[in-house]
């Protein structure tokens, strides 16, 4: 198998591609996007920029789809965890814990 | 079967045990079934086909369609029949009835407080009526506790930030053990309580009365009787042995050294902090996990224990 | 798979060295090259020596805790000793005993040679992964000496933030045992998948592979998160962070969810193991196909996913909304169906074969008998108005003796005999070896049969002392203990005997079929002399034995033609 | 599969019981991944008490935010964003060779590690200066709600242990400068520097979810 060697412009697209949307996510705080939907925007923000970095940074895009695999895999029992708990937690008869 | 099934369980005393033990029978039965089934193959099979000579050629089988497709779907129809009847058995046990008569319980490392609508209070007893809805409202003044009487097939835990629930309706009159079931430290095996199921005149009389401290009881004698109902017995011996805390035997009149150092001498008032606020001065060599009792004794039940307590001498 | 379009082999039989003079157990002498070993298979024996030793300290504690409950009242220690008893027992048995039981013991020694392969992916965090379980062994050891813990193995807040004893220690104690979880894991999915010999095709990998495959699956997805809960519970006793502490804030239902994310899985990597050796076990000595080989591989890895969505059957009556109980309850039933597949598959393996109730034999029969109690009880406790009953009694104690003894240690008693005369090239007495089981398998029958009434009349776990009513069963639990106790120490003298004086093991005693019994016993250092080749399933039973000397390969100096040589010069 | 091959020949770097260097190479990047796997799901028991808690207490989330500079957090997404540029430069130095460019790349990524520390030291100081401290120690009173405490606790959680993998990351750094100056890492062996760059991205991706979760809710 040859190694993937990332060319330059690849490199250096993908960190400006992150700043900007780093701006981006900033940026959007400033306009007053309201309940749920400012956290939905800040999260695809973080998601498109998280995977720009694992596809070109980490190669997750040339390597052995396996390792993209493992790695969603990771995400996928996150989810599990966070889904089914908050099945619990937003659904107790007596709602909040007290202080 | 029946009989060891009914070995097994204790005595039905609610209005929903006997769905949860048909249930329970329901899976022992076809539990029993199904394994004396596979159990029997085996069996079969180890002596049929036992090893005859070194060089037995043995077929290949790998699969059998309709084999598998049984062996998936008839434990799916049963699971699924479980689930919905234990679903089912489930909603009833969660869902009290609006008519019920409340009563608020208060757990403690480890004692059982029942407080009734009246205003009334009594420790590690609990006094019920019997044919009518019985709600416990519950929540720990500590760690989780939980609240289990067999006899009745109900549990729920008790947890110290919120409420939680649980309620049941007893079928005959007579006494039942309740326990706590979550594990709660030292005294944990000791948290039980009785539940009395009394008749609906009873308990009215009892709500009447019972709750009432007899006025010409000596008060050494009151206190003897708080030291149990109270459940100081849980963590004090009278015997000088050590338990949680330490042996209340020559208490009185002694000179306690506290965990800061300083000495005091256990008088009356000494006696009557300990239980009020008995975090403010605690004995050096014991753990500072006395439950207050601000507000679970009346005067006079204190007065007792100091009386009782001061009679502890060898 | 087998790309033999690109490389080309010269395969050729080679005999077998029924004596060998060089094996990996003389090939380095003194005790350094014990502990500083790289090879998968001395790493499996140390691996093997701590698990059985912690599993005699845990044994010995439950011998503990059966002679105090002899009596309603306190026989022999007083309550916290009691409440610290039982916790060590839960927690030694739980992490250091069952969890690296099958895998890091039989299946580090096992798995490179079941492929064909000279050593894991890694070999250097293999041994550190053995480094750090000895390690962590003893941070646990040292929470004991500072204070012990009182808490439980389930480590409950508010209980565990309060109480006076060692529970921080105990929690990185387990964080760290945590991380050579993780480590034993991650070689083992490497291994499988890069370094499966020539012809080794996933679908003529041996079961027990596949078991550890899942198993090693769960370990990467589950672990982590006990590692996170227990240094949150740590942090709530250090700095009061009140994630799960109630009295700052903090909700201690969470940290049921937290424990149990990781734990209920944790049983399936508990117990998945066992399955792959009872595989292994049951077409051996049945001579005999494996019946369903895809649906019990896949099966592994259905329970594995199932697993992780069903945690919260441990919370029923906790608190947690309604709506969630129903659905747990929902899932955990589902996780019977393919264990059930896996039952049916053995049992439909058997027929028609060719069984010899060997030693390991009838520990896979024990298994089936124990097991399918075990699993069954607990479809009895995963239905919600039942368990409301049940839960914290005496029946789940016995639910989880019936699969956690009956089933794992019970399936690794039957490896460690099946495997033995590989391991150590001696031959252990099978007389004994029957009896003994016969032994253990009553005896443990009678020490948590008992169990199960007593929980379900209403007889609470983790009870120091206890209403007189339940005297008559604990007594007769507890001699059960004891004619367990009896067993093992049966067990522990005949297998000392057979390492010392026992007859010397052929290659093959019990004329398997699979890649590890194609060397000699003991194996040579680096598993095998030759690169095998792999041109049979590993049960192919059907075929003679002759066959299989031959699928293995000398490395070919003319790399250009495939040359099946049938007759060694 | 590359594991089908029966190679004879044997180089450097190669261990015994592999067959060719792609096979090692792909097993240890194999291996990382995997372990990767276990740090998100760690990580991800935080952000889990995280959503919980924000579930519970929105205003709580909304509230305390307000106490963390955005201008700093976001100088630091900037900062870790070039390291994980000059990381993947330093990587591709490597693969072509040129072990003093790979050197220099690998020194500017542990410098914009450091300059993320020391921010983050900053921005603790500056919290500790008004008694935000984690979990009981704190004393802080400018904020309403009763919970505020919870949310530091969750706060520091999360950024701790992140900054405790910046750290891991650094070293790890460092020793492959170690490494590449003693010539060990080539263009036909690099894997422990592509090893440490998946790490150091990792850090990176946990940190831009981390930014947006704490510093900007409004
Ligand atoms: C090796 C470990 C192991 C294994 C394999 C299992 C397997 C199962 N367990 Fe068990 N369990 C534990 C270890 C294990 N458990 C432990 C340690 C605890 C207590 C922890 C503590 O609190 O300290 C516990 C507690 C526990 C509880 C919580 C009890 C409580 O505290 O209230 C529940 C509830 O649902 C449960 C259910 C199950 C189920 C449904 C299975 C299933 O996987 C079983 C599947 C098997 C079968 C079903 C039998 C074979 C199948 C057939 C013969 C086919 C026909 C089947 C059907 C018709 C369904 N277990
Ligand atoms: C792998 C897991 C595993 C195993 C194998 C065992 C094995 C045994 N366990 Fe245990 N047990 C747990 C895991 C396990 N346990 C867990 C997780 C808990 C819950 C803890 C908690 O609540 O937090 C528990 C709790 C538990 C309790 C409940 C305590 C309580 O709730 O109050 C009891 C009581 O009977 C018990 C008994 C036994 C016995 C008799 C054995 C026997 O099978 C042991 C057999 C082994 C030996 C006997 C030792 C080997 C032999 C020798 C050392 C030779 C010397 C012997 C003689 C000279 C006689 N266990
Ligand atoms: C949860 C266990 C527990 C219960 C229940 C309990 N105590 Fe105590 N008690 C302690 C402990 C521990 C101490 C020692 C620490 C301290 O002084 O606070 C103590 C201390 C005392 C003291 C002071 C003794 C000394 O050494 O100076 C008195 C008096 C006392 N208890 C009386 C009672 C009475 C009366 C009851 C019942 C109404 C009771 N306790 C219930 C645990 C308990
Ligand atoms: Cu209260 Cu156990
Ligand atoms: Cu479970």
């Amino acid at each position: 198998m040859s190694h993937h060697i990332s060319t330059l412009p690849t490199l250096l697209s993908v960190a400006g591609a992150l700043l900007v949307l780093t701006f981006l996510t900033v940026a959007v705080t400033w306009i007053n996007i309201p309940e749920p939907f400012n956290v939905i925007v800040a999260i695809t923000i973080a998601v498109v920029k998280a995977t720009a970095v694992a596809m070109f940074f980490m190669n997750l895009y040339w390597d052995s789809k396996f390792n993209s695999v493992v790695f969603l895999l990771s995400i996928l029992f996150l989810t599990i965890f966070v889904v089914i708990t908050l099945l619990d937690t937003l659904f107790r008869e007596g709602g909040l814990p007290v202080y | 079967m029946n009989r060891i099934i009914e070995y097994m369980l204790p005595p039905q005393r609610s209005t929903t045990a006997s769905d949860v033990d048909s249930l329970f029978t329901f899976i022992n039965v076809s539990g029993f079934i199904l394994f004396m089934g596979i159990m029997i193959t085996i069996l079969i099979f180890v002596i049929k086909y036992r090893r005859k000579s070194e060089d037995d050629v043995t077929p290949v089988i790998t699969h059998n369609s309709i084999l598998e497709v049984a062996w998936t779907v008839i434990p799916i129809i049963l699971i699924l029949i479980v689930f919905s009847w234990g679903f089912r058995g489930y909603l009833t046990l969660t869902s009290p009835p609006a008519n019920a008569y409340e009563i608020h319980v208060s757990a403690a490392s480890w004692l059982w407080q029942f407080q009734y609508e009246g205003g009334g209070s009594t420790m590690n007893e609990v006094y019920v009526p019997v044919d009518r809805p019985v709600k416990f409202i519950m929540s720990s003044e500590d760690v989780i506790h939980s609240l289990a009487i067999p006899d009745f097939r109900i549990k729920m835990d008790v947890l110290p930030n919120r409420y939680t629930t649980t309620w049941f309706q007893a079928t005959e009159t007579g006494e039942s053990i309740l326990y706590c079931t979550e594990y709660c430290g030292t005294g944990h095996s000791e948290m039980l309580a009785t539940v009395h199921v009394l008749s609906a005149e009873d308990f009215e009389e009892w709500l009447e009365t019972g709750l009432e401290v007899d006025e010409d009881m000596p008060l050494a004698d009151v206190g003897e009787q708080t030291f149990t109902s109270a459940g100081c017995n849980a963590c004090h011996s009278l015997d000088g042995t050590d338990r949680v805390g330490p042996s209340l035997l020559n208490l009185f009149g002694s000179d306690r050294e506290l965990v800061d150092g300083s000495v005091v001498v256990a008088d009356e008032d000494y006696i009557r902090r300990s239980l009020i606020d008995p975090q403010a001065e605690v004995t050096a060599g014991y753990p500072a996990n006395m439950p207050s009792y601000s507000g679970r004794l009346n005067e006079r039940q204190i007065d007792g224990l100091i009386a009782f307590i001061k009679e502890l001498q060898d | 798979m087998a790309d033999s379009s690109q490389k080309t082999l010269r395969i050729r039989e080679f005999p077998i060295d029924e004596n060998p003079g060089h094996t990996y157990l003389n090939h380095e002498k003194g005790i350094l090259s014990w502990l500083f070993t790289v090879d998968h298979k001395r790493i499996g024996l140390l691996y093997l020596g701590s698990v059985i030793l912690f599993f005699f300290v845990g044994g010995m504690l439950a011998l503990l805790l059966r002679t105090e409950l002899l009596t309603p009242a306190q026989s022999i220690v007083d309550a916290d000793t009691y409440n610290q008893i039982f916790t060590l027992h839960g927690a030694i048995m739980i992490f250091l005993f069952i969890i690296p039981s099958i895998p890091a013991a039989l299946g580090n020694f096992f798995l490179p040679m079941m492929i064909g392969a000279k050593d894991v992916a890694f070999p250097r965090l293999n041994l550190a992964s053995w480094w750090i379980y000895i390690f962590g062994a003893l941070f646990a050891l040292y929470s004991i000496i500072t204070g012990a813990v009182d808490t439980g193995w389930t480590f409950y807040t508010p209980y565990s933030t309060q109480t006076g004893t060692s529970v921080v220690s105990m929690t990185l104690a387990v964080f760290i045992l945590g991380f050579s979880s993780i480590l034993t894991g991650l070689n083992f999915i490497v291994t499988l998948h890069k370094l499966r010999s020539p012809g080794l095709s996933w679908s003529k990998m041996p079961l027990f592979l596949w078991s550890l495959y899942a198993t090693a699956v769960i370990q990467i997805l589950a672990t982590p998160i006990l590692a996170i809960t227990v240094l949150l519970l740590a942090m709530e006793r250090i700095l009061g962070i009140g994630i799960f502490d109630p009295s700052l804030g903090g909700d201690p239902v969470l940290f049921q969810h937290f424990f149990w994310f990781y734990s209920h899985p944790a049983v399936y990597i508990m117990i998945v193991p066992a399955f792959g050796i009872i595989s292994e076990l049951i077409s051996t000595y049945s001579r005999k196909t494996i019946f369903g080989y895809w649906a019990i591989a896949l099966s592994s890895l259905a329970i594995a996913f199932i697993g992780f969505l069903v945690w919260g059957h441990h919370m029923f009556v906790s608190g947690q909304s309604e709506l969630s109980s129903v659905v747990f309850s929902f899932l955990t039933f589902f996780v019977g169906v393919p264990t059930g597949i896996k039952i049916f598959n053995w049992v439909a393996t058997m027929y028609k074969g060719s069984i010899d109730l060997k030693t390991p034999m009838l520990y896979a029969l024990a298994f089936l008998f124990l097991f399918t109690i075990g699993g069954l009880t607990g479809i009895m406790i995963g239905a919600l108005s039942i368990n409301v009953h049940l839960h914290d009694t005496y029946y789940i104690v016995a639910h989880f003796h019936y699969v956690m003894m009956g089933g794992t240690v019970i399936a690794m008693l039957g490896g460690l005999h099946h495997w033995w005369p590989k391991m150590t090239g001696k031959m252990y007495n099978e007389f004994w070896g029957r009896i003994t089981c016969g032994v253990i398998f009553l005896s443990f029958n009678m020490t948590f049969l008992p169990q199960f009434i007593m929980g379900s009349q209403g007889m609470p776990r983790r009870y120091f002392n206890y209403v007189d009513q339940f005297q008559g069963l604990h007594q007769f639990s507890t001699i059960g203990s004891y004619l367990l106790g009896v067993g093992f120490v049966m067990m522990a003298v005949y297998l000392l005997w057979s390492l010392f004086k026992g007859p010397k093991a052929p290659s093959n005693p019990w004329k398997a079929r699979s890649l590890e019994w194609m060397t000699s016993s003991p194996p040579t250092h680096h598993n095998f002399e030759y690169t095998p080749v792999i041109l049979h399933g590993p049960y192919d039973h059907h075929k003679p034995m002759k066959e299989f000397r031959m699928g293995v390969a000398e490395e070919s100096e003319s790399p250009d033609v495939i040359e099946i040589d049938k007759d060694p010069a | 599969m590359a594991n089908q091959s029966v190679a004879t020949e044997k180089k450097s770097h190669l261990q015994h019981h592999f067959v060719d260097e792609d096979q090692q190479f792909e097993s240890s990047k194999m291996g990382m991944w995997i372990f990767l796997v276990t740090e998100v799901l760690m990580f991800g028991g935080l952000f889990v008490a995280y959503i919980i808690y924000r579930a519970w207490h929105p205003d709580l989330f909304y509230e305390a935010a307000q106490e963390l500079d955005v201008a700093l957090g976001a100088t630091n997404t900037v900062v870790l964003i070039a390291s994980s540029l000059t990381i993947a430069l330093a990587i591709r130095a490597v693969q072509l060779d040129k072990i003093k460019a790979a050197i220099n790349y690998m020194a500017a990524t542990i410098l914009l590690a450091g300059t993320f520390m020391v921010i983050k030291y900053f921005e603790y100081m500056d919290k500790f200066g008004k008694g935000i401290y984690p979990g009981e120690s704190y004393t802080y009173d400018g904020l309403e709600h009763e919970m505020a405490a919870n949310f530091f606790s969750i706060y520091y959680m999360m950024t701790g242990l992140h900054g405790i993998h910046v750290v891991i990351g650094m070293v790890l750094i460092g020793w492959m400068i170690i490494k590449a100056k003693k010539g060990l890492v080539h263009s036909g062996y690099y894997t422990p520097v592509e090893n440490t760059g998946l790490f150091w991205h990792l850090v990176d991706i946990i940190w831009i979810f981390l930014f947006p979760l704490l510093y900007l809710i409004d």
